[in-house]
């Protein structure tokens, strides 16, 4: 990779990262031509990676060496085109058929394993500790007995909370309410445990922006940073009617 | 260990499984001579051959994998430790190395599979080597090879200054064709499945209860506001495909809001990242407003495509939602990071949003920044509180019937596992345990 | 006031995008090195085989990763790099990941250039090369099948940091910086493991969870991404990238517990002052 | 042809669902290579359904251009994203690196616009967490107080500087550090709280994907006829 290259392509992502950022300040020209541009990009994306790395492999190569077995899942992805000749539409509805029960199939035992099974092994524990023949009731195995509990009256809870077929009142009322407090509790440690996660990625993101500032790159970030506010000013200025502001 | 034998032989003639006897015991190989060592012995704390070693097909595998086990040896310590060398060539080498490790380890004991399956002893010492592993096999000529060959194994016993060879063995890896460790998920599945067709074929005969759902109940509100506004309803089907489970739940959960929608003359606006999904939905729309007597008010273009990209199609959706302002969007399916995306920039405009997604790492985000939100399963249950319909009803009550069934395993497990602690027989019951565990 | 807590509980969003675009560059352009960071075992584990290392003992770096978790892998990289260097170690740097190739090198450069290392020498970047586990095997039975030449065409067999090197069963200390798949799992499993040498590793936050069973018994040490790098860059004595990237988290995270306790004292502070 | 039309359909379905199924419980190699068939063939058959996608985007974007409404204009930067991404792909033959290690115009092409905006656009949650945290993350009920109380000590324990100023305020009067409360959190109410979510998730899976293979679920077939 030569230097125009590398400089090209840093003044380049570092306007479309701009473009992509103006959306914060207002919806604006700059943003509807990066958000179009980017459906443009991933869907020619998606199509060269389709042909080139899909259908070149799995259908192209081996018929060219002489096995035919791919024609048959050739003709059920055809299938789905005759959906814009009505007169053959129902032909699609094989290659529906096909993925529809494929992905069933593979659901089945799968979703009993990894989600039921899996998650029933890790929950039945003894209320209890026994340490060298005795049962122990020293502090620490009393705690590990009661996250135990705490871990089954969860559970349990959660699980009459997601009963369809029985009213709520009475004892089913008090017990699913416990439940809605454990996936509270849940649902609190799953944000505080992403926020981390999404302020690494911002971080790059920035890092990138002022790595790209550097006479290296001629001054892309500056130079673009100052066109794009420049552009902003002038779109307010020009096109905004007063009604809109704030 | 009465009751575990009866349960396996219950659960194998159920099935005419493969008979498990071939999972007992190893049974040693005839070939070696137990008691020949190797090389004569030098001191007297020196080490001898290990005996009974036997090499086998590793049963519940596709034939991959080879099982050597030998007696456990007087001398078994950590400091005394087992080589085990494989050979696909001769009984005389060359030898790759399967494993390395000390001597009061790896029993049968050890290796993990249910009682109904395996017998669990510590007499003997057994390890299951997997060939590609062990002679390092990548391609698929190797690999090839590898399948039809005899496989000869030794062990060798070694303290640090001196170490005994066993005499090989042999063995060929053969492809199984029933996995008996898996016969308790293959019950439970034939078993849950039968309670869910059994729940629908009875479901038509009477009206079923089902309880409210509150974020369903904002359904109609949100359309009724949308028509008062003028605006468009955006209904989101999520990130995965139709044959997704979520996706399915979120398309039903469409043709009932669609049907109540062509009602009115507001506006539905369905995009999509994916192109099969795009074309069920089609069908699910159209046929919903031909249900609800307003075929006219159908058009094509109801649902479009946009992208696959995920990041793509969620900056389309926002710049959607920021020029069209719509009163209300419903966000049913799976997601993923975009859904804070989706759902600030819905709540920037002042949308109405209910959510319900089965994706427990984004519901967070939705719980927070949505109007209502439908929680895990409460989404597979929406499509069935909005449309009655006796087949969804009655799913649920299967579902129900199944949810009773766990609730009611782990309380009696637990219950069971702490009596086992109070009268001391913990073997017994973790034992049983293995019923409900994954292999 | 009662007109201040109604503005305030008004704000223009974008005032709150500006607040959050200052708290992340501010340390970006001048590493805060906030107090509370501790250096733990997993970490240590790693740095204290490389420095307890001699003087020109070898050891290989394989940076599996691409510009996509570069944030997060390659403080870690440059910082596990730069120890080497310091220590005056035989470096061969190596990846399994293609899209990472030109990261790798550039780290191997840069790292170089500040303690005066040539190429060739004193470190080598031998490249990618597919088919990872048949790369994984062949690096620790002979080398030179499946890196007869380096990233930059040379004869490897030629050059003078790899005199006398036959495989990577040879190495001193191996480290693993890993994304995803080939990775860690794959360099334990068909390398370390089976050839008994010793490897420490690296890797994303996503990854740890799965990769902590590991450690201590089949790596020395586990370098947890941000974090970790932020850690051993305050061993090596060198606060770089990680430690800002730690200071504009932490700096974000409590941002964010400010907007939170905003949102919930605005209107109880609003009802007061009525 | 009512056959073809709707059972042949239902029988393909019930087939594949009942082989998909069987298969996992049997671990021969000949099912093995069954299902990595079978797999393939899916991947092919998906593959032509994006042409699907395709066409109803080209319908929409022609649309445009031919109606001119207000904005059309946008709808050739969408042309020109497609054929930037198509021509750089077939000038590259789909590959990003080409074989002697030089990076190719489709490389250049991901790596310095699509890996940007992708990047951009997901780390705009960076800003949306902190206005949803100050917009929405109001206690209005009981159950949002317990959300919000664990939310903030997750938020606290996750950072150094959280960890530093809670130990700098607590000592070591608490019997627990504030890492291990989070995740006691975390490995026990939390994670009763998941597994109860997946439970019924898994048993809410199995039941609609029997219901296809049984075709008592068959939406996905479309109307009538």
């Amino acid at each position: 990779m030569n230097d125009f290259t590398m400089v090209l392509g840093a003044w380049v992502a570092t306007g479309l990262t701009l473009c992509i950022f103006s959306f914060l300040y207002e919806d604006n020209p700059l943003f509807k031509m990066a958000e179009h541009l980017y459906i443009g990009v991933t869907i020619g994306y998606s199509l060269t990676s389709l042909i080139f790395n899909s259908m070149g492999p799995n259908i192209y190569e081996p018929l060219k060496a002489g096995r035919l077995l791919p024609i048959l899942p050739t003709l059920l992805g055809l299938g789905f085109l005759t959906r814009f000749f009505p007169k053959w539409s129902w032909l699609s509805r094989i290659s529906f058929a096909f993925v529809m029960g494929y992905s069933s199939g593979l659901t089945i035992p799968t979703a009993i394993v990894s989600q039921f099974l899996k998650q029933l092994e890790g929950t039945v524990y003894p209320l209890l500790t026994r340490k060298q023949g005795l049962l122990d009731f020293s502090l620490p195995a009393l705690g590990h007995d009661f996250t135990v509990l705490v871990l089954v009256v969860g559970l349990l809870s959660v699980l009459i909370y997601f009963f369809f077929s029985v009213e709520h009142k009475g004892p089913v009322k008090a017990a699913s309410k416990v439940g809605i407090y454990f996936i509270m509790v849940y649902l609190g440690a799953a944000f505080g445990t992403t926020v981390m996660g999404r302020f690494s990625l911002l971080y790059g993101r920035l890092f990138d922006l002022y790595t790209y500032r550097g006479a290296k790159y001629h001054y892309a970030t500056p130079v673009l940073l100052v066109l794009v506010v420049l552009f902003l000013v002038v779109y307010d200025a020009k096109y905004k009617k007063p009604a809109d502001a704030a | 260990m009465k009751a575990s034998t009866l349960f396996s032989i219950t659960m194998a003639a159920l099935l005419l499984a493969p008979p498990a006897a071939r999972a007992a015991a190893a049974k040693p190989a005839g070939k070696a001579a137990p008691t020949a060592a190797a090389k004569p012995a030098p001191a007297a704390s020196a080490l001898s051959a290990v005996q009974g070693l036997a090499a086998d097909d590793m049963p519940y595998d596709a034939g991959s994998e080879v099982l050597i086990s030998w007696k456990a040896m007087p001398y078994d310590a950590p400091a005394v430790k087992y080589t085990v060398h494989l050979s696909s060539i001769s009984r005389d080498g060359p030898w790759a190395q399967g494993a390395v490790f000390p001597s009061d380890t790896k029993y049968r004991a050890d290796i993990d599979l249910p009682f109904w399956a395996w017998k669990k002893t510590k007499d003997r010492h057994a390890v299951a080597l997997n060939l590609e592993t062990a002679f390092g096999v990548d391609d698929e000529v190797g690999k090839k090879r590898l399948r039809g060959s005899v496989i000869y194994a030794k062990v060798v016993a070694s303290d640090g200054t001196s170490e005994a060879a066993s005499p090989a063995v042999s063995a060929l890896a053969t492809s199984d064709w029933f996995s008996l460790p898996k016969l308790n998920n293959f019950v439970f599945t034939l078993l849950f499945c039968c309670i869910v067709l059994w729940f629908i074929s009875n479901a038509r005969k009477k009206d079923l209860f089902m309880r409210r759902i509150p974020g369903l109940d904002a359904v109609e509100d949100a359309i009724g506001r949308a028509t008062e506004m003028g605006r468009p309803i955006y209904f989101l089907t999520g990130r995965l495909d139709i044959d997704s489970i979520s996706t399915i739940a979120s398309s039903l959960i469409l043709g009932e809001i669609a049907k109540r929608i062509a009602q009115y003359d507001t506006q539905l606006k369905v995009p999509h990242t994916y192109a099969m999904t795009m074309a069920v939905c089609q069908e699910i729309t159209k046929q919903a407003y031909s249900e609800a007597g307003r075929p006219d008010a159908y058009r094509e273009d109801i649902n479009f495509f946009i992208t696959e990209d995920q990041f793509a199609y969620t900056a389309a959706v926002n710049g959607m939602m920021v020029r069209e302002k719509p009163a209300a969007c419903f966000y049913m399916g799976y997601y993923y990071a975009e859904s804070l995306l989706l759902t600030e920039v819905g709540a920037s405009v002042g949308a109405i949003q209910i959510a319900g997604s089965d994706a427990e790492h984004q519901l967070p985000f939705f719980f927070i920044t949505c109007d209502y939100t439908l929680i895990g399963e409460e989404l597979y249950a929406a499509g069935a509180y909005l449309s009655r319909d006796p087949v969804l009803v009655g799913t649920l009550r299967g579902q129900d019937t199944g949810k009773a069934f766990v609730m009611l395993a782990i309380f009696a497990g637990v219950i069971l596992a702490t009596c086992g602690v109070l009268f001391g027989f913990e073997h017994g019951v973790q034992t049983f345990l293995e019923v409900f565990k994954s292999y | 006031m009662k007109r201040f807590l109604e503005g305030l509980a008004n704000v223009d969003r974008r005032i709150l995008f500006l607040l959050v675009v200052v708290v992340i560059l501010v340390p970006i352009m001048h590493p805060l090195a906030l107090p509370g960071l501790k250096v733990t075992d997993s970490v240590r584990g790693v740095y204290d085989q490389i420095e307890k290392l001699p003087p020109r003992s070898t050891i290989a770096i394989s940076f599996d990763f691409d510009p996509a978790s570069k944030p997060e892998l390659y403080p870690m990289a440059l910082a596990v790099t730069r120890h080497a260097f310091k220590k005056d170690l035989k470096v061969i740097g190596m990846n399994l990941w293609i899209t990472g190739t030109g990261l790798a090198d550039e780290i191997l450069t840069a790292a170089a250039a500040e303690h005066g290392k040539r190429y060739g020498e004193d470190y080598v970047f031998l490249g990618w090369q597919p088919s990872p586990i048949a790369v994984i095997t062949g690096v620790f039975t002979d080398i030179y099948k499946i890196f007869s030449k380096d990233q930059k065409g040379n004869d490897t067999r030629a050059l003078p940091v790899m005199k006398g090197f036959r495989s990577f069963q040879q190495l001193d200390y191996f480290v693993e910086l890993g994304a995803g798949s080939p990775g860690l799992p794959h360099w334990v499993q068909y390398g370390a493991d089976k050839f008994k040498i010793k490897m420490g590793g690296g890797c994303t936050a996503v990854s740890e969870p799965g990769y902590r069973p590991y450690y201590p018994v089949q790596i020395t040490g586990l370098i947890p991404a941000m974090k970790g790098a932020a850690e051993y860059e305050s061993l090596i004595g060198k606060p770089d990238k990680a430690y800002a990237g730690l200071d504009a988290i932490s700096l974000g995270h409590f941002l964010i517990l400010l907007a939170l306790a905003m949102c919930n004292l605005i209107p109880v502070l609003t009802r007061f002052t009525k | 042809m009512v056959f073809a039309k709707k059972t042949l359909p239902l029988i393909v379905c019930f087939v594949m669902g009942t082989l998909v199924a069987i298969q996992y419980y049997v671990p021969h190699r000949l099912s093995q290579s069954f299902i990595e068939e079978l797999s393939h063939w899916e991947i092919i058959i998906a593959a032509f359904a994006f042409f699907l996608g395709l066409v109803s985007v080209m319908q929409v974007h022609i649309g445009k251009l031919r109606r001119r409404p207000p904005g059309w204009g946008f709808s050739l930067f969408l042309f020109a994203g497609i054929i930037i991404g198509v021509a750089t792909g077939f000038i590259s033959r789909g590959k990003q690196i080409s074989e002697t290690g030089a990076m190719t115009p489709f490389g250049w092409m991901y790596n310095n616009m699509l890996n940007p905006l992708q990047g951009t656009m997901f780390c705009l949650l960076g800003f949306y967490i902190v206005s949803a945290a100050y917009r929405a993350f109001k206690v209005r009920s009981k159950e949002a107080a317990v959300l919000l109380m664990v939310a903030v000590l997750f938020i606290f324990a996750r950072v150094p500087l959280g960890q530093y100023l809670w130990e700098s305020v607590w000592g070591s009067t608490l019997p627990w550090q504030l890492h291990q409360i989070v995740e006691w959190i975390m490995n026990t109410p939390a994670k009763a709280a998941g597994r109860g979510i997946l439970i019924g998730v898994s048993l809410g899976a199995v039941a609609t994907s029997v219901k296809i293979i049984a075709g008592i679920e068959r939406q996905y077939m479309g109307g009538k006829d």
